[in-house]
């Protein structure tokens, strides 16, 4: 095993103590548990976007607070949800009177976990509603749309809901935009080598020198088809051809894209990905009015990469470019 | 019958069952899932057993604390929805130190309606809720827990072979989960052999 | 070999497409030249900040480009140098009346070139001055310091030369600035394991599964000592103190600090190093202002880390913290 | 006597010889450096050859052919020190049709001054500047250019031995360097095989 930490048992208490140690400006520690994170000074008169998670995906989830983005993330352990009193913790954190949306990816634990939390503070007098972000169309088809697994696509949603929570809007437009915003992304990945997990020491799973793994999951979970390594065009192409069938869209539609490197997949091949993106939605007479390219959503060390299409326009655009304070992101 | 000592000697046994089980409980999961039904079960049940001593006369007390371990350990489907179940188990059994044939029927009839109600499933959807299902039916006229548990477990498994798994990302892999057994279901079973 | 890339021999010229076409309101190709990017709207009235080196590093070099930054990179192959042709179209793209400051890291091929295509363009009337960044203080003694190589402390340098040209800054006052962020920084890395270069598609060098090597270097050349891995605490104290030993720092002193990940290593290991960067600095009452952790200077997908102290005073305090665009900075 | 036919066949075997030693160099720059001396040489050569049929009578022209070969193919140390020295070479042989012994000496002296110039460094750091210099000393009183080549490089690799590497990441290690040979010194000597 090959990574710079310490007890495998501390591994996420350490990572995010020197997260907020790091940027005391804008992350703390919640006054009541340790596992969960609020942003440094609390905003009054807004409604608080709570998300939570597994750890080992950063920037996801605990990196997108800060102004116009998260109040308050429950960080669980490595791949796994964090738990019933975590959330309600972060739920209570985030609440400032005008109610709490929860924006989370659609896994089984984090799912269930969050209905327990809302249920339990919603029983103490928070208002709370939730969006979960199922953005990854290789896990399930258009038909079962609700069932599919939330990726890179997640921190759209989050921006655009912490964005507009910011104005002051209600709970229910913010929840309104968010939603809307779920449905307006679609996601496809691909992994070409494993991560390690701290405690295991060993690969999540083992993948040939010359294939790779179409719709992985951000757990290291395997993905739904094993495929021969091919260049990065035809396997763009492939991948693009896979969102537009699922997700039709029109000459002059606007569009943000997001090429997410699950780890180790460097920038220059994310910008290989990109300029044939780029191509494709051009003869397409699709407008890509802004591109995100980097290690947003990760599994730790993998290699691999998703794209992910968000259609903006009207309020989704406006929220998507408004100013927000987040070390993970530039406006 | 079941009370405090029963229970602890239960626990203790699955816990050296999880043990001696957990390489291949990462693996049936991480077939089609991501692997980590083995770790979930071991640190849930070494939890447990490491609360044990403060089990108390109460069973609703002792469940809140099997709930509780699941809790703080856990965040896959499997321990969430074990850690539910407990919880509700728990609330049924406050202030009762012995529980007989029908509690402890009931005690797995609250653990299905959790994990279905929890777990947003069905029956038929291959899961861990199919194997409770039918111990609850065999608990009916069979009192012999240890024979019931294993052979029902085991039947659940022979009855959704060539069965789709409709749950979680499972689902992903379509036909090929026919000839896979759930994982969850699958852990049950192994579990069983501790008896 | 595991990378999502066409022809290996089009990976730079792909990559950098893909990185314009990504940004197109940052970057654009020099007209007279592809492999030399641009601003892609040129100032008036500045100095002109230009940089150059080897491909496989992003962001760095092409990537700190952008308002407040640099205003032209010449792209060399994947770990070498630009050719004196390249580097002088960078210096004519970037010049406008007030001069170029050449900003590069301390490698023989680099040095010569840009000293070469300095000559050439002095001898068509652009004055330039020249910044030869030497962070590393693995790669030579304090006594030589010359001769150490530039590695992630270059974008510290990029940055406030940057900032102050923006100002319209004489070419003096701003090779000076340079050259005083140059002295005020020091690095010290780890690779834990090596990069696959595209046209090889073998990695760089062999290390085993439970050694490090302390003092990489970017371009996937062994470090200058090889050890067996150690848990995060006592590694970064050791680094720590190698720093330390090198710049006496007082009680008080106010830095900046960059845990930089080479490629691969995630951000989970980069906050835990940082936790321990910043206990170990809070005992000796240096105050760490800010902190960048992230990918700035990368070999592909390398793994391992470096850490950068940039001493922080006066001019160097304002310009590091004044405004800049770039999509790879967050201010 | 050298002019633009035996120039080609000079360049012709060299770069079969850099094939075939296309790992070895790379190999030799990997223990110190950063592994690319092969690609350095090879595709520098390659880009000549390429251009080969562009060779005129003008000796001058020629050598500035090969320098902007270098230029154009290689970002590393030794391929730049090469592309400047075949600069200036071509600058003193502007016009020139044929190099009698002198002038041949003279090509090697240029080399060596571009080297030391741009290099910043002195003979003695244990780099191809050293094995220049002993080329050009027993050229002084051998003509016979093959055996000279041959002998100098060796020569110098035997003369560096236990010698410290004085310049460019090399310089890091230290002691390491002294039982190394310098890779730049290695490959010239290789090369000489050639002939
Ligand atoms: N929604 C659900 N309803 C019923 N059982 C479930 C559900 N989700 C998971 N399970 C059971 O748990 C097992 C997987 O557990 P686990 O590995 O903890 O899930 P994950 O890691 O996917 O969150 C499955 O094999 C299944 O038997
Ligand atoms: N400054 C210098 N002066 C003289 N010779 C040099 C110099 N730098 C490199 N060399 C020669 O070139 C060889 C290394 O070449 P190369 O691999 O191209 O360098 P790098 O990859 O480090 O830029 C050395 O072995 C040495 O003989
Ligand atoms: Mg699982
Ligand atoms: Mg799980
Ligand atoms: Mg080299
Ligand atoms: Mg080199």
């Amino acid at each position: 095993m090959k990574k710079i930490i310490n007890d495998p048992g501390n591994f996420v208490e350490e990572s995010i103590e020197g997260l907020v140690k790091s940027h005391p400006d804008i992350y703390s520690f919640a006054k009541d548990n340790r596992r969960v994170i609020t942003r440094a000074t609390k905003e009054k008169n807004k409604v608080g976007i709570v998300t939570g998670g597994g750890s080992g995906h950063l920037p996801v989830f605990t990196g997108y607070i800060g102004k116009g983005f998260l109040d308050a993330c429950a960080v669980g352990s490595v791949f796994a949800s964090p738990s019933v009193e975590q959330i309600a913790s972060a739920i209570r954190n985030a609440d400032n009177g005008k109610g709490v949306l929860c924006v989370l990816g659609n896994y089984g634990g984090d799912v269930m976990n969050f209905e327990m939390a809302c249920e339990i503070t919603g029983s103490e007098g928070i208002k709370t509603k939730t969006v979960i972000v199922a953005d990854d169309i290789a896990s399930a088809s258009i038909e079962e749309k609700l069932k599919r697994r939330g990726i890179a696509g997640m921190i759209f949603v989050f921006k655009v809901a912490g964005a507009i929570a910011e104005t002051g809007a209600s709970l229910e437009d913010t929840f309104n935009l968010a939603s809307l915003a779920n449905n307006s992304i679609r996601t496809i990945g691909v992994a070409v080598s494993p991560c390690i997990l701290p405690e295991a020491g060993k690969p999540t799973f083992e993948i040939s020198d010359d294939e790779i793994e179409i719709g992985m999951g951000i757990h290291g979970e395997p993905g739904i088809k094993r495929e021969k390594i091919r260049k990065a065009d035809p396997l763009v192409d492939d991948l693009c051809k896979r969102i537009l069938d699922d997700f039709r869209l029109k000459s002059n539609d606007e569009i943000a894209i997001m090429i997410n490197s699950l780890g180790a997949t460097p920038l220059e091949e994310l910008y290989i990905t990109s300029k044939r993106v780029h191509e494709n939605f051009l003869k397409l007479n699709i407008k890509i009015i802004k591109s995100y390219i980097g290690r947003y959503a990760t599994s730790m060390e993998m290699a691999g990469m998703s794209i992910t299409l968000f259609k903006i326009d009207g309020d989704l655009k406006k929220y998507l470019f408004s100013k927000s304070e987040c070390p993970f992101w530039t406006n | 019958m079941l009370n405090k000592k029963i229970l602890i000697s239960i626990f203790e046994k699955l816990l050296n069952k999880a043990k001696s089980s957990y390489d291949s409980f990462n693996a049936a999961d991480g077939q089609i899932g991501d692997g980590d039904l083995g770790v979930t079960i071991l640190h849930g049940l070494e939890e447990i057993n490491n609360n044990i001593s403060k089990f108390t006369d109460d069973m609703g007390f002792n469940f809140k604390l099997c709930s509780q371990a699941f809790v703080k350990k856990s965040g896959s489907s499997f321990g969430t929805l074990i850690a539910f179940s407990f919880m509700n188990i728990s609330k049924n059994l406050k202030g009762k130190s012995e529980c007989n044939h029908e509690e402890i029927v009931n005690i797995f009839e609250t653990a299905l309606k959790t994990i279905l109600e929890r777990g947003k499933t069905n029956l038929g959807d291959k899961t861990i809720a199919d194997s409770l299902n039918l111990i609850i039916n065999k608990l009916k006229d069979n009192q012999n827990y240890s024979e019931v548990f294993k052979t029902a477990t085991k039947q659940a498994l022979q009855d959704f072979k060539g069965k789709k798994i409709k749950i979680g990302r499972a689902r992903m892999f379509e036909d090929k989960t026919k000839d896979l057994d759930d994982p969850g279901m699958f852990a049950l079973n192994r579990l069983t052999e501790a008896f």
